[in-house]
């Protein structure tokens, strides 16, 4: 399973601050971003960065392992 | 003492920030902070208050990696880093960074790119509620 | 509540500076304040305390001008500059600024440029007082 | 009378924190300084600014009036 995540602007467009995706062998960010577009165009719409375990990632070809902590974020307002 | 980077409801006092960055060493001869507030008018509407949503987790680890990058950037003698969540109000509190050194110049320029970096790597979002209706609130350069 | 420019032998609050502060506006989003501090090792040598003269009513009209300055060049909403004089210890506080304003990058730029003026115009000197001897202080760049 | 005043490490060196000089029709801010200087050269070796009453002066040939206030000042270490 995949612990998908989102916060404020995202989270609200999606209804929810979380859902859980089954993974695949060999599945990458990408993947993983473009099938929640998909169902959730809106809120795709503003994301801007995407974290793995917590940790920024850049490189969405990055595969994700099985039990990972994804999120998908606008940009940041904090301060 | 309570830790240097934290995430909390609560208010903070700045002088007891300020005596805890200061006990770490005698040789800080200048301390710079900055303190983000609610304010209660912005882009031309009326704010009530501010509410925020964060990724906790990943929020506290990016402040505590700022925090050491700082310290090593400016060679600072010591940095705090306290965000406020939750709902604040009209000139409420919401952030403090401070950045103390042997000499204003690296205490100063440290605070200054603190608060900078803290606006574009740390994961927190904040909504204003205004008497319209609320808004989540689009970065300012 | 307190004149915005002060010199006084006694200590101050920055929670009570800053509530100062904020109290000015509600349009307040950024508040960057400077500390100055008396280091206990200054050049090498061991400090036990600092003393301070001044030509006490000409500083204060120069603290007092460039508030002002400060406010109209980068637009603030409010600022404070609080001095001490007498003798203060090792780890005792000197210098206190304040810069409020709606956004952070005046803030923080009006900070900066209030300290680097004062220590150029107002009329205030530091005499650092060591196991081997007294010593008047030649300013830093 | 000119009433000249001193401070910190100025005042040490001339071993006083004021004192009075008489005035003349058109004496100039110049002409007190090089007068005390004469007197006092090793404090005037670290005087860097002039006040007069109260205010910075950067051009000396300004004429003094009587009652001024003048200060003979070193390099600022306030702050």
């Amino acid at each position: 399973m995949i612990q998908v995540l989102f916060f404020g602007p995202v989270a609200e467009r999606i209804g929810k601050h979380a859902l859980q995706v089954s993974h695949r062998a060999g599945m990458r960010l990408q993947d993983l971003r473009d099938e929640l577009s998909a169902v959730y165009p809106a809120a795709f719409e503003i994301v801007c960065f995407v974290a793995a375990n917590g940790t920024h990632v850049r490189d969405l070809s990055l595969v994700i392992d099985d039990g990972c902590e994804v999120a998908f974020m606008a940009k940041f307002s904090g301060g | 003492m309570q830790q240097a980077v934290r995430i909390q409801q609560e208010d903070f006092s700045q002088d007891e920030e300020i005596r805890a960055l200061q006990a770490s060493s005698k040789r800080m001869g200048g301390i710079a902070t900055f303190l983000g507030c609610a304010r209660d008018f912005s882009e031309g509407r009326e704010v009530s208050q501010i509410s925020f949503d964060a990724y906790g987790s990943m929020a506290l680890s990016e402040m505590q990696s700022l925090r050491l990058a700082a310290i090593e950037k400016f060679a600072l003698l010591d940095a705090r880093i306290v965000h406020r969540l939750g709902t604040v109000k009209g000139g409420e509190n919401i952030v403090f960074i401070a950045a103390g050194a042997e000499h204003r110049r690296a205490a100063l320029e440290a605070c200054s790119w603190m608060i900078d970096e803290l606006k574009q790597r740390v994961p927190i979002w904040k909504k204003e509620i205004t008497p319209q209706g609320d808004c989540w609130v689009s970065p300012h350069p």
